[in-house]
Parts: C-alpha cells; sequence; structure tokens
C-alpha cells in the first residue's frame, strides 16, 4: 500500500456508507465528517475491515455557539499507517451518546473523561462515574459556560504582598499602578 | 464527609480485604492512588484513582494567548516535558502553515532524545527500586542529571525547558555544547556494563521481573497500549519511524522489540532504546554543524497572534508512548480547546487495572513503575 | 532481541567487583550553590535607564505576576514615550519562562544567574520584587537569560508602504502614499503591543492602541469609532499628521515605530464616507439647548470645536473668509500630501451634524466682531496662522519676493501666476519643502525641468522638517543647501530679481539659547533666481478684531493670551488652533476639543454675557 | 468528642522559662534541638511537579543525607512535610490529613511558586492559591521549580532555624486551630472533618488558647462521627 496516497481500501469503504464525507488534510491524516447516527457503524467498518485497530483519543469540543459538542475519534491503522479523524456533532442540551467500548477499550477511558469534563453521557460505557474530579462540586469545568477565572477569585484570596520598597515608594508619591488583573483580556 | 482512603466502604470476609496504596506512597509513581481489593496477597481488582495532579490544564489554555501556553505544557509530564513543548509547537505550526526550518528540526530532535534518555534513566531507577534495588535508582538519577546540566547550557533551565516555541526554537546551541553532548554520551555509554552488571543481568531482578504483568500483543492492541510497552509485545511500531515529523525519516536508528510483554521485556526495550536515543544523537552532533540557517521562523507579535481556525492532530513518539495534540482554534489569538493525550492515560489507568489483576501485591508497584506511568499525564 | 547475556549465573566473586568502584571519581558535588549557565533563567534584572515602563513584560506574563509600580523618581517624558513605571515580579507567580525578556520594546529586563531565595512566612513580602540591576539579595550576579536577536520577539520592521515612484510624482499633484490594502493594515497593527504611550504623546490623546487593535481584529468601523471619540480630522491626520505618537511608539526605541498614521489612513479609507457620517453621529444629545456659538475660521481648531459643539445640542455657525472650508490644510497643504476630496470627506462630515458655515465672510469687514458677540452666546476665534513672516533683508520688499503661504494659498485656488524658471527657498520646515516641492511640480509641467534651490539655516542633521519630506524633495530635484543665511535678495538694473546671496552659518544660537545666527562672511554663495520664496514662519492676522477689542484683551508677546481653556480675558471669547500654539495639525484639533468642553461646561452654568 | 480525650495524657504545664534556675537547662535545650535538626525524615510524598528536583537532590549528586536528611515513608516517623508545588484541591486534603499524623514537632516547607500565590495554576479551578491559609509554612523555598541546590540551601535554613529555636509554626496549628479549620472548611465544605483530634492533641501539648477553639470548631463537632473501629469477621 503506498502511504502518500489514501488507502483505496479504505477509500471503497467509504463510499459504500452515505452521510458521511471525508477528506484527506495532509499525507497521513483523513478527516471523516458524519452524522451521530452513523458514526458506530463506521467504526465497526473501520476496525473490522480496514484494520484501523487503535484508538488513538476521543476528544470533545464544545460549540457553545452552535449549541452543541463535537466528539472526534482519532483512529490508526498499523497496517497502512493512516490516521483517520471522525467527527460528529450532538446536541449540547441532551448530551448523552452511545459507548464505543465494546469495540475500543480505550474509548472507556476517554468516555469518562469528557463524561467528567463535558457532562456528556455515554451509553454503555463501563465507568460512568468520576475520576479525576471526586471532590469537585461544580459544573463541568471544560464546558465553555463554566468561568474558571471568575470561579477562583470568588474563592480564592491571593498574597497582599506589602514590602518595605512598596513603603518607600508610596512615601514619596509612587505606589502600584497598573494591576496584572488589569490588563488582562 | 471522610476522604475515602480513610475508612473502608464495605466490610470484606476477613481473607479478603481492601488496600489503598497512594498517594503518598512509594510505590507509586508520582501523586496517584491505587485501590485494590486483595486475597490473601493476590489481587482480585485493582481500581485506579487520580485527580490528585489535576489542574485543569486543558481549561486553563483556552483562557491564554497561543504563545503563553508554551510554559504551561512542559508541565504536562514533569520527568519528559520536551515532547510536550515539541507537541504542541507542532500542533500551532500546523495550523497556522509556520515552516519550521530545517535547523530547529534537528535541535528538536537533539532535545526530544535527550529527553528520552533522561526519561528512561529515571523509570530504570524507579523500576530497580520497586524491586529493592536502590542503587540503579541512585546511579540512575545521578546520570540523569548530566542531562539536565546539558539542557542547562541549552535552554537556561534544568527540567522545564521552555525552549520550543511555535516556528521553533528560542535559541541556538551555545558554543562547545556539542562537544558537551558528546562527552556525555560518551560517559553514558561507558556506564552501560555498570547498568548491566547491577540491574539488566542480575539475577535478582529478572527472577522478580519475569512474567510480572505480562500481556501478548493482541492484548495489548485491544488495550491501546503504546511505545515501549506495545514493543515489548513484539510489534515493532514507533510514531518516529511509521508516522515520521521533524528530521527522523532523515536517521538511521532501529526499532527494538522484544517478544514477552512483562516487566522485564519491557525495561530490555528502554534499555535498548536507550542505545538507539544515543545512536541518534551522534548523528544529529554530526549533521548539526553542516546546517546552516535561522533557528526559528518569523512569528506574529505574540500579543496579537490570531492562528487560522482549524484542527489538527499533532503526534510524536515520548518515552512512555504515543502522545499527541488535539488543537482547534477559531481563529482568535488563543485555542479554542486543546486536548492532550498522553500515553500514560491508558498504561496509568485501564491497562494497569487490567495487568494487576491476579498479580501478587508484592508485584503490583513493579507493574506500574515497568509500564512508565506518569499521573501529571493522567490528570493534566 | 536483547544484545545482553542476561542469562548470566553470575559468580560468587561478583561483589567483589564493586571495590573498583573507590577508585571512581565521585559524583558527589560540593554543598552550595553551583554557578549557573550562562543562559540560565533566574531572578530578574531590569535596566533603570532603558527600561520605558510600557508594560508590555506586564501583558505578556501568562501568571499575571506582573504589577507595574509608579517609582516617582524615575524619568518621565510622554513625548519620548517614558513612562515613570517599573515592573514588580511575584515569585509567587512567576515560572521563570522569560517571555518577559523576549518581548521587552526595550532589551531591558533580563533575568540572572541567581536562583537561590529562601524565606518564612513572616518573610514573605520578600517574593514580591522591585528588579534593578542589584538582583535579589542585592549582590549583583552575571546576566543570564538575555535577549538576542535570535530569542527577540518583537518585530522591529515595517510593513513596506507603497509610493509613487520620483519620476511618477513630480510633474503632478497625484497623492505620492498609496496607503495599505487591508492585509498589509492588518499585518502592521499586529505589531502593536498596545503599550499607549502613543495615546500619551498624542496632543488629543487619539485612542490609538484601541484602534490599531480593531483593524488588527479586522474591524475598521470600530476603528473609526474609537478616533472620531477624539479627533474629528482623521482624514487628515491619517495623512498629515506630525505623528508624535510614533515618536513616543515603543517598539520605536529599538526599531521602526509602528506606522500608525497610515494605519488611521487605512481605518478612514476603508470604511464608507455615509457610513462614517452615522459613527460621527453616535452619541449625539438630541435636544437642543438653544445655545448658539460663532467660530471664527474653518480650519481643524475651529471644525473640531464646532463638531464637538454641535454635538452637545448647541447651535453652531462657522465664518470663513475664503470660498472653502479647512484652513491650513487646504491652503497650506499641497495637494499630492493630502487631496481635497479627503480634506472634504472630513468637513462634510461635521457639516451633515448640522454646523453651517458661511463662506467668504470676512470678519472686519462682511460682519463686526461686536455683532457676533451680541448675537451669540459664545465666539470662539481661530483664525490661525495666515501671514508669512519676512527676512526683512535688503531687496526682500521685491514684488517676486514672496511668502510661501501666499503662493500654497494661491495654487490650492488655482490663481494664476508666473511659474518662475528658477527660483529659491528660504527655510528648512515642512512648508519650505511644500512650497519647494509645489514650485517644483509647476516648474516640470511648465517647463520640464526643475531648478529649485532651497536654503537652510540649521544643518542637514537638525532641519525642522520631516526627514522623509527631505529625502522626497531631493528625489525631485530641489537642491537643498543647509547652514547658509539669507543675506540680500540681488535685483539686477531693470528691477528684475536675479537671486539670494547667502553666507555659511556658523551658529544660530547664543550662549543663552537666543535666536542669534552668527555667519562667515567670507564663505558667500548667490543662488540663482527669478523668484525667492520666504517659507520662515507665519503669524496672525488679529486685525479683524478691531480697535475696541484689541484693547480690551490681553496679549502675550503678540500672542492672545489665553487661560488653560482657551479662553481669553473676555468672558464670551475663546481662542483656539495656530494663533494660540503655533502651526500643528493635530494640536489645533486637541485645542477645538479643549475650548468646545470648556464653552460647554461654562454655558450649562451661566450666561456669559453678564458675567 | 474522639475517644483520644478518654487516654489519661500528661497534661501538666512546662514550668515558665524564667522559673529556671538551673544553667545546665539552656545547654540542655540547645542540645536537645541540635539533634533535632541533624536528624530529619522528609515524608515521601510527591504532591506537585516540584518532586522532581527532589530525587536529584536525595541521591548521590547533591546528597542531601549528609546533612542528615533522609526521606519516610510513613508520616507518623516523620519530621519536614515537603510541599512540592500546586496543591490540588484533592491532594490538599491528603496533605491536611498526613499533617495531623505527623508527631510535633513538624515543620512545612512550601517550595515554587504555586505554594505561595498560586504559581502557573493562579487561574486553576482545581488547586489551592496559599498554602499557608491551610496548614503553618515554615520555610519557602522560591523558584519554579528550585533546583537540587535551592532545596538544600532551604533545608541548611530550615535547620538554622530549628537550632536557633526561632521558628515554630507547628505550634501555630494547634493555637489558631480554628482559623486553619475554617479555611479547610470553606474550600472543603462544613462536613469536612479528619480522624485526628487536633483540639485533644493541642490540650496534650499545653498549646490550647482562645484561638484554639471557635465557631469553626463548633462545626465540626455538629458533623463530627465517633470513630468506630472495624470489625473483623474472622471467618
Amino acid at each position: 500500500m503506498t502511504e502518500r496516497e489514501l488507502d483505496t481500501h479504505l477509500v471503497t469503504i467509504l463510499r459504500e456508507l452515505e452521510s458521511l464525507e471525508y477528506r484527506q488534510t495532509s499525507p497521513r491524516r483523513v478527516r471523516i465528517d458524519v452524522t451521530r447516527e452513523a458514526l458506530p457503524g463506521l467504526l465497526e467498518l473501520l476496525k473490522g475491515r480496514a484494520s484501523y485497530v487503535h484508538l488513538s483519543a476521543i476528544s470533545c469540543v464544545d460549540w457553545i455557539e452552535d449549541n452543541e459538542f463535537e466528539l472526534v475519534y482519532h483512529l490508526w491503522s498499523y497496517e497502512s499507517n493512516h490516521l483517520v479523524s471522525a467527527h460528529t456533532r450532538i446536541p449540547r442540551e441532551t448530551a448523552r451518546y452511545i459507548s464505543v467500548y465494546d469495540l475500543y477499550k480505550p474509548a472507556a477511558f476517554f468516555e469518562r473523561d469528557i463524561f467528567e469534563m463535558f457532562g456528556v453521557y455515554f451509553e454503555g460505557s463501563p465507568h460512568m462515574e468520576k475520576f479525576i474530579l471526586t471532590e469537585w462540586d461544580g459544573p463541568p469545568p471544560m464546558r465553555k459556560d463554566f468561568d474558571a477565572e471568575a470561579y477562583v477569585q470568588e474563592t480564592f484570596n491571593w498574597q497582599s504582598y506589602h514590602p518595605d520598597w512598596l513603603k518607600e515608594l508610596e512615601e514619596e508619591g509612587g505606589g502600584v499602578a497598573i494591576r496584572p488583573e488589569e490588563v488582562r483580556r | 464527609m471522610r476522604p475515602e482512603n480513610y475508612q473502608a466502604q464495605s466490610h470484606p470476609p476477613s481473607n479478603e480485604y481492601e488496600l489503598f496504596i497512594g498517594p503518598n506512597h512509594p510505590g507509586i509513581e508520582g501523586n496517584y492512588a491505587f485501590k485494590l481489593k486483595l486475597h490473601g496477597d493476590v489481587v482480585l481488582a485493582g481500581k485506579a484513582d487520580g485527580g490528585y495532579l489535576h489542574r485543569g490544564f486543558e481549561k486553563l489554555m483556552e483562557g491564554r494567548l497561543w504563545i503563553q501556553n508554551i510554559a504551561l505544557v512542559p508541565r504536562i509530564c514533569v520527568p519528559d516535558p520536551v515532547p510536550m513543548e515539541v507537541t504542541y509547537s507542532m500542533a500551532v505550526e500546523d495550523l497556522c502553515g509556520l515552516e519550521v526550518p530545517e535547523r530547529a528540526q534537528w535541535l528538536r530532535v537533539l532535545q526530544l532524545e535527550l529527553s528520552r534518555i533522561a526519561a528512561h534513566l529515571f523509570t530504570f531507577g524507579g523500576h530497580a527500586a520497586t524491586t529493592g534495588m536502590y542503587t540503579t535508582s541512585y546511579w540512575g538519577i545521578a546520570d540523569r542529571d548530566l542531562i539536565l546540566d546539558l539542557f542547562e547550557a541549552l535552554t537556561g533551565g534544568r527540567v522545564y525547558h521552555i525552549f520550543n516555541i511555535p516556528g521553533g526554537t528560542r535559541r541556538d546551541v551555545p558554543p562547545g555544547f556539542l562537544e558537551q553532548v558528546s562527552q556525555t554520551l560518551d560517559y553514558l555509554e561507558s556506564r552501560l556494563p555498570d547498568y548491566d552488571n547491577l540491574l539488566f543481568t542480575n539475577q535478582v531482578f529478572i527472577t522478580r521481573a519475569k512474567d510480572v504483568g505480562a500481556m501478548t500483543q493482541e492484548q495489548a492492541l485491544e488495550w491501546g497500549v503504546t511505545g515501549p510497552n506495545l514493543r515489548a509485545t513484539g510489534l515493532a511500531f514507533d510514531v518516529r519511524r511509521d508516522d515520521p515529523y521533524l528530521v527522523y525519516e532523515q536517521l538511521e536508528f532501529d526499532v527494538p522489540t522484544e517478544a514477552a510483554g512483562d516487566a522485564w521485556a519491557r525495561a530490555m526495550v528502554r534499555r535498548a532504546e536507550l542505545k538507539q536515543s544515543f545512536r541518534i544523537l551522534r548523528q544529529v552532533i554530526e549533521r548539526l554543524p553542516s546546517i546552516g540557517g535561522p533557528v526559528r521562523a518569523p512569528i506574529p507579535n505574540p500579543l496579537a497572534w490570531n492562528v487560522p481556525a482549524g484542527e489538527t492532530y499533532a503526534r510524536v513518539e515520548s518515552s512512555k508512548g504515543e502522545l499527541a495534540y488535539y488543537a482547534v482554534s477559531n481563529g482568535g489569538d488563543k485555542p479554542y480547546r486543546v486536548h492532550v493525550r498522553g500515553p500514560s492515560s491508558m498504561h496509568a489507568v485501564q491497562v494497569l487495572e487490567w495487568l494487576a489483576e491476579g498479580a501478587r501485591l508484592e508485584d503490583v508497584a513493579q507493574i506500574m513503575f515497568s509500564l512508565d506511568a506518569c499521573p501529571p499525564e493522567v490528570d493534566r | 532481541m536483547s544484545d545482553i547475556k542476561y542469562k548470566d549465573k553470575g559468580s560468587i566473586l561478583n561483589p567483589l567487583k564493586t571495590l573498583q568502584f573507590f577508585a571512581r571519581k565521585p559524583v558527589t558535588e560540593p554543598l552550595g550553590p553551583r554557578p549557573a549557565t550562562e543562559t540560565y533563567r533566574g531572578f530578574h534584572l531590569n535596566d533603570w535607564e532603558s527600561c520605558i515602563g510600557c508594560g508590555t513584560c506586564q501583558k505578556v506574563c501568562d501568571n499575571a505576576a506582573i504589577t507595574m509600580v509608579h517609582v516617582p523618581e524615575a524619568k518621565e517624558d510622554p513625548i519620548k514615550g517614558i513612562r515613570p513605571l517599573r515592573p514588580a515580579i511575584d515569585y509567587g507567580r512567576c515560572c521563570w519562562c522569560a517571555l518577559c525578556v523576549d518581548v521587552c520594546p526595550t532589551a531591558a529586563i533580563s533575568l540572572s544567574r541567581e536562583y537561590v531565595h529562601v524565606c518564612t512566612e513572616d518573610q514573605l513580602d520578600s517574593y514580591f520584587m522591585l528588579p534593578s540591576a542589584d538582583g535579589m539579595h542585592g549582590t549583583p550576579y552575571p546576566e543570564g537569560w538575555t535577549k538576542t536577536p535570535t530569542t527577540d520577539l518583537v518585530d522591529l520592521e515595517r510593513e513596506e508602504m507603497p509610493e509613487l515612484e520620483p519620476q511618477s510624482r513630480s510633474d503632478n499633484f497625484d497623492e505620492i502614499v498609496a496607503g495599505y490594502d487591508a492585509q498589509h493594515a492588518l499585518l502592521e497593527a499586529s505589531r502593536c503591543v498596545q503599550c499607549g504611550m502613543c495615546h500619551d504623546a498624542c496632543p488629543t490623546h487619539m485612542d490609538a492602541p484601541e484602534y490599531i487593535r480593531s483593524i488588527w481584529e479586522g474591524r475598521p468601523e470600530d476603528a473609526v469609532r474609537w478616533m472620531y471619540q477624539s479627533n474629528p480630522f482623521s482624514h487628515v491626520c491619517g495623512r498629515v499628521c506630525t505623528h508624535r505618537c510614533e515618536t513616543a511608539c515603543s517598539i520605536g526605541h529599538r526599531g521602526e515605530p509602528i506606522a500608525i498614521r497610515w494605519l488611521k489612513r487605512y481605518a478612514m479609507d476603508a470604511v464608507d464616507h455615509e457610513r462614517v457620517k452615522q459613527i460621527a453621529a453616535e452619541g449625539r444629545v438630541q435636544v437642543p439647548t438653544g445655545k448658539r456659538i460663532a467660530v471664527i475660521g474653518s480650519g481643524p481648531a475651529g471644525l473640531t470645536a464646532a463638531f464637538d459643539l454641535v454635538k452637545k445640542g448647541h447651535e453652531v455657525e462657522v465664518f470663513e473668509r475664503l470660498e472653502k472650508a479647512g484652513g491650513m490644510p487646504r491652503f497650506g497643504i499641497p495637494e499630492y500630501r493630502l487631496p481635497y476630496d479627503k480634506l472634504d470627506q472630513d468637513i462634510d462630515v461635521i457639516t451633515s451634524l448640522g454646523v453651517k458655515i458661511h463662506y467668504q465672510c470676512e470678519i472686519g469687514k462682511d460682519r463686526s466682531m461686536s455683532s457676533l458677540r451680541d448675537e451669540f452666546d459664545a465666539v470662539v476665534l481661530a483664525i490661525g496662522l495666515q501671514l508669512g513672516r519676512s527676512t526683512r533683508i535688503p531687496g526682500s520688499e521685491h514684488i517676486q519676493v514672496k511668502a510661501a503661504v501666499d503662493l500654497l494659498r494661491m495654487i490650492t485656488l488655482r490663481e494664476p501666476f508666473d511659474i518662475p524658471k528658477s527660483a529659491v527657498v528660504i527655510g528648512g520646515g515642512n512648508v519650505a519643502m511644500d512650497i519647494a516641492r509645489s514650485l517644483a511640480r509647476l516648474q516640470k509641467q511648465t517647463y520640464g525641468e526643475v531648478q529649485i534651490t532651497l536654503t537652510a539655516l540649521e544643518p542637514r542633521d537638525q532641519f525642522l522638517a520631516d526627514p522623509v519630506e527631505v529625502k522626497e524633495a531631493l528625489e525631485e530635484g530641489v537642491t537643498i543647501l543647509d547652514s547658509r543665511g539669507p543675506q540680500a535678495c540681488r535685483i539686477d538694473d531693470q528691477g528684475r530679481l536675479n537671486g539670494l546671496c547667502t553666507w555659511r552659518v556658523l551658529s544660530i544660537f547664543d550662549e543663552q539659547h537666543r535666536f542669534a545666527p552668527q555667519y562667515d562672511s567670507s564663505d558667500e554663495q548667490f543662488h540663482e533666481g527669478e523668484m525667492v520664496v520666504e517659507a520662515i514662519g507665519q503669524m496672525a492676522d488679529v486685525s479683524l478684531l478691531g480697535e475696541d477689542l484689541t484693547e480690551a484683551l490681553e496679549w502675550n508677546r503678540g500672542r492672545l493670551k489665553v487661560d488653560e481653556a482657551g479662553r481669553t480675558s473676555e468672558p464670551w471669547l475663546w481662542s483656539a488652533g495656530d494663533c494660540v500654539n503655533g502651526p500643528d495639525v493635530v494640536h489645533a484639533v486637541a485645542d477645538g476639543h479643549r475650548v468646545a468642553a470648556s464653552i460647554d461646561a461654562c454655558l450649562a452654568t451661566q450666561d456669559l454675557h453678564e458675567v | 468528642m474522639s475517644d483520644l480525650s478518654k487516654i489519661p495524657i500528661h497534661t501538666e504545664k512546662h514550668a515558665p522559662e524564667e522559673a529556671r534556675t538551673n544553667p545546665l537547662a539552656g545547654v540542655f535545650d540547645e542540645l536537645v534541638r541540635f539533634a533535632q535538626s541533624r536528624s530529619m525524615y522528609m515524608l515521601h510524598y510527591c504532591t506537585g511537579c516540584g518532586a522532581i528536583e527532589l530525587p536529584p537532590a536525595m541521591t548521590s549528586r547533591f546528597d542531601m543525607e549528609r546533612l542528615g536528611i533522609q526521606p519516610m515513608v510513613t508520616p507518623r516517623q516523620a519530621d519536614i512535610l515537603l510541599v512540592t508545588g500546586y496543591v490540588s484541591v484533592k491532594t490538599l486534603k491528603r496533605i491536611i490529613l498526613t499533617y495531623e499524623q505527623m508527631p510535633s514537632p513538624k515543620y512545612v516547607i512550601g517550595i515554587c511558586s504555586c505554594t505561595v500565590n498560586g504559581g502557573m495554576y493562579w487561574q486553576s479551578y482545581a488547586t489551592a492559591k496559599k498554602l499557608s491559609e491551610y496548614l503553618p509554612v515554615d520555610l519557602y523555598i522560591a523558584g519554579c521549580m528550585p533546583r537540587p541546590e535551592a532545596v538544600i540551601e532551604g533545608m541548611r535554613a530550615l535547620m538554622a532555624n530549628i537550632q536557633s529555636g526561632e521558628t515554630e509554626p507547628w505550634k501555630d496549628y494547634y493555637q489558631r486551630y480554628d482559623y486553619y479549620l475554617g479555611n479547610q472548611q470553606h474550600l472543603f465544605g462544613d462536613n469536612w472533618q479528619t480522624p485526628t483530634d487536633v483540639i485533644g492533641q493541642a490540650q496534650h501539648y499545653g498549646l490550647a488558647g482562645p484561638e484554639t477553639e471557635g465557631e469553626h470548631t463548633r462545626i465540626l463537632q455538629q458533623y463530627q462521627q465517633p470513630l468506630v473501629a472495624h470489625k473483623l469477621r474472622l471467618k
């Protein structure tokens, strides 16, 4: 199989399926956009017939303006040495999807991670419980509508330094002019 | 609320009991916890407990400028920080279409391999210590410090180098640096027989490590194992060779494998990789002086740098396995989303849980260290 | 597979081998800190001489570890772009990434090789440090991580500005500078570090950082909105401003400053004129106050005051002596620097708000000051400097010895005059360059060749004119002679002007810095010219005030005396612009704002005729 | 309160300093402090990234053992708690548990920027910012992260402080327990509790003062459940 061209076997499989678009973004990267209904079937085909046995990661992106979560499944084939990224979108309100743990064991970790950080529930995933944020009561922190900085300012205190040199400057009429938080955008 | 590692939740039969290892335990790598259910000294089930090192990196990165994140990323994996910087930079470069000057690519390979050696020496020490042999860890850590000296000379920092930025590297090598690297390599190579005597051919170690935490290649593939741990099951796969980045295509190196898939095989693969890293570094030292040009492509004003909208998946081979960054930009001056896929997010959690099952209590720490699990990568 | 014999059973004697380690050199380091490497990133150092307090380090710091502290003893100079602020570092935040070093516009900050600091809870204030050259504990350590050309993250080079070549511009009045397109404007705007030195240096305090950022973000409309907060003459200032902002620009300390003037021009050109009018009208008071204000003179000062006052709901009428509005920008600045249609646009925006302009209405002739005083609640005198100063050297009263301002006005109004085959210009300022280059163009059009000599008192490196002007004048064929003092205009027997005699200048000022030029009479030169143009300065024509008012007003060395807000000793009369401050467009705009604010405040509380 | 208070303990107060007439008493105290400062066990707990510089500091190259400092695996035998950098809220709970289990006198060293004012992670929702709000801190070592030499300099400074008897912040935890507990409750919730009976210990050391108990300890008592031993089922 040539590495530079998109693996013809993969192309054949992708052509079989409807409701997806694919595009080669670089010599070893393929992007597939697929509807949420068709994604599990696609993964099954990719694993079963096109040697994409390694689930490198599942990434989640919060597109708050579109009111959607984007799930990206990164799959690697040890035979054709290509990385396929399958993108799909799910509605933000329901935030539920189907687990792919049956196909890919590593999915359990990533699905749990997304569950904790974004609050997306994966049906059929073995560990839909907290792992990292066991002692966190707030909203899923990676959601765009959670303002971490505001939470921090509200919860924690900062040092109130007042060293001698600053006291001297204040006596001379100087002192703190611009605090760091004033220049943050 | 009582911290759950203080009091067990249920009352097991007397020959079965629960044991919490960590977070404050010498058999745990970093700040991490592992809950075991035991029958005698045989592990019935294990459950990893992470989050002690959780800082919310991915959230922090969304709140900082693209360039500011270069100071943040090396902290994601403390023992092996260079791949973090390089991968993040590669992701940003890909999004911006920035061409990295060739010299910078060689400099990055130089750092990546130095960092790999340092990380492996550290792991040997840890692995040996879990089998009761502390001398290796004393030696390994002292020898690793020589690499940190090199990093200090090159980058101005011992552990957090913050040396790779999108576009290239921040400086060129200081005068006399390559000779210094060469001498250090000579010394480390001369130390290998010592390590062999002390650890790799030591019957105590072999007996302790053989058949411990073994997995087959099929299991490894199914579980998403990568890096040296995967190669220890006989699959010759290396991102450097099979999904090449930087100038690895121009370098000669082998991908060492072992068949056994146990703790011992993993140690032996790392030992062989050490030699390959020496080999790569020798080639870099030879080639670098003949490669001219700048070490950094011109980049925009860091305070006003909008990265074009897009997404990318940058991937490298770190000392622990496959490391990837999924970066998404919406055209703004800060990342819209960065997802860090650390190799240990598999090794330290599910793989560790599965391998611990049926193992003996005294081997649990060894399994963890032989997988080279790095908790901050899991927690982020 | 593995390359060592791991199945080695070993030997009972193996432990003895370890004895060899006694002979090896120990790896343990002596106690105490080792010296760090040459590029080590330790505690901060700051060179207070080169630090300008711009705060760029504070903006790039990802940990919000830098606080800018006001140090009264430090130098302050808004014109040069120096603030008495210094960065203080919080080591409870700092991560020693050295981005502050790489981004520092003046290369003042660096990191040292010092790295040990230990303290107890009571001493935690020591974590907040004001770096100077002394290091963390008063012991100077050598520099570690410093700025080098490789590490520098500041872009020191300006985006190239397309311009007409000398051969294609020397026979016409087409605009020379082409202006940035969107792509280049964005790139140039992205160089800005948002320090705000430009804002401090600008006489009218334009929000340059904000509009530059808007341009960088691709929102020129917002940029225009920012500009109209402080300057209704943005087309004019985008082209001919003296750009003090660029002198103060922090990038300019080591490289080329941001092209702030050209960016302003880009934003104004990029937004549709009708849209500009809408933006300018934003925030206008809808309820009329019923107060009426007269403005004499339709230059930048007068019209800016009119713009502000009309937005406040007052009724404003402007009286202009000539047939067109615009004042000096129209009649003093040649078209190749400021096309008239751009000036017309600026004025159109102001008149679209309801400012009424009476053209060809000369005060003192068509109307009297007293009638204005009676008819209006307040009067603004913004008459500019219309009279050219004379050198008063022998022969300077000849008809062919002209004042530059008069000549420039004639060129603008296309009034016919005999274009001299050769001419001499006296003066080294921008007006001298303007008239020399305008005459050169006319000569090229009429005769096909340029014969202009420009003589200036100052040596070349001290010219008052913009260096770009001098360079372009040379390119267009003007002969520029420096350090020449005019002595006499030579007139031949037929009464025709032949040219100018000059002596070499030895010094211009005496020891008390008073104007007292010394010449070397042995070094005399004659410059041939059918015409001599004097461009050595202007003065105001205050005859319109009338005798009574002139008596009543207070004066200060020939100029009207005004208070800080521009108010004269007569409570109903304010004065603004060049006639108060000397020639400068952006200063005139600033003055217009000041006067308008003062009038508005006074009118709100009292009737000025009863004071 | 817990069963601890029922254990008979020696509560007799130390005699005030000036009442000691034996000239050798001062010499003896000094000797004790000297001995304490020369033999310290450092708890082996990597709380954050700064821990990566501790193996070099402890092993052959920088060799902290020559100062008499050794890693110790259990808090019950440790003298020094080294907080190496950022503390996530989850870790902070364990640090407090661990700290309370350590026997007095005990010393806390905060290294890296993060223990002082949040450091790199000042924006993070998951990390605590000022360590000294939750525990009394003896010494801070600046750096991100401090080099092994800086850590050793810090240790030497601590030894000097112990020897001179200048700083004893561990007493502060007992004397102002209510303050520390209040901050802990603010972060962890009102039902926060640890198995150690700090008030009982404070009385034991003769350090209980007016600020030991207060509104926050009352909240603690409200939520506290008595300790119950595990019932071992031997079959």
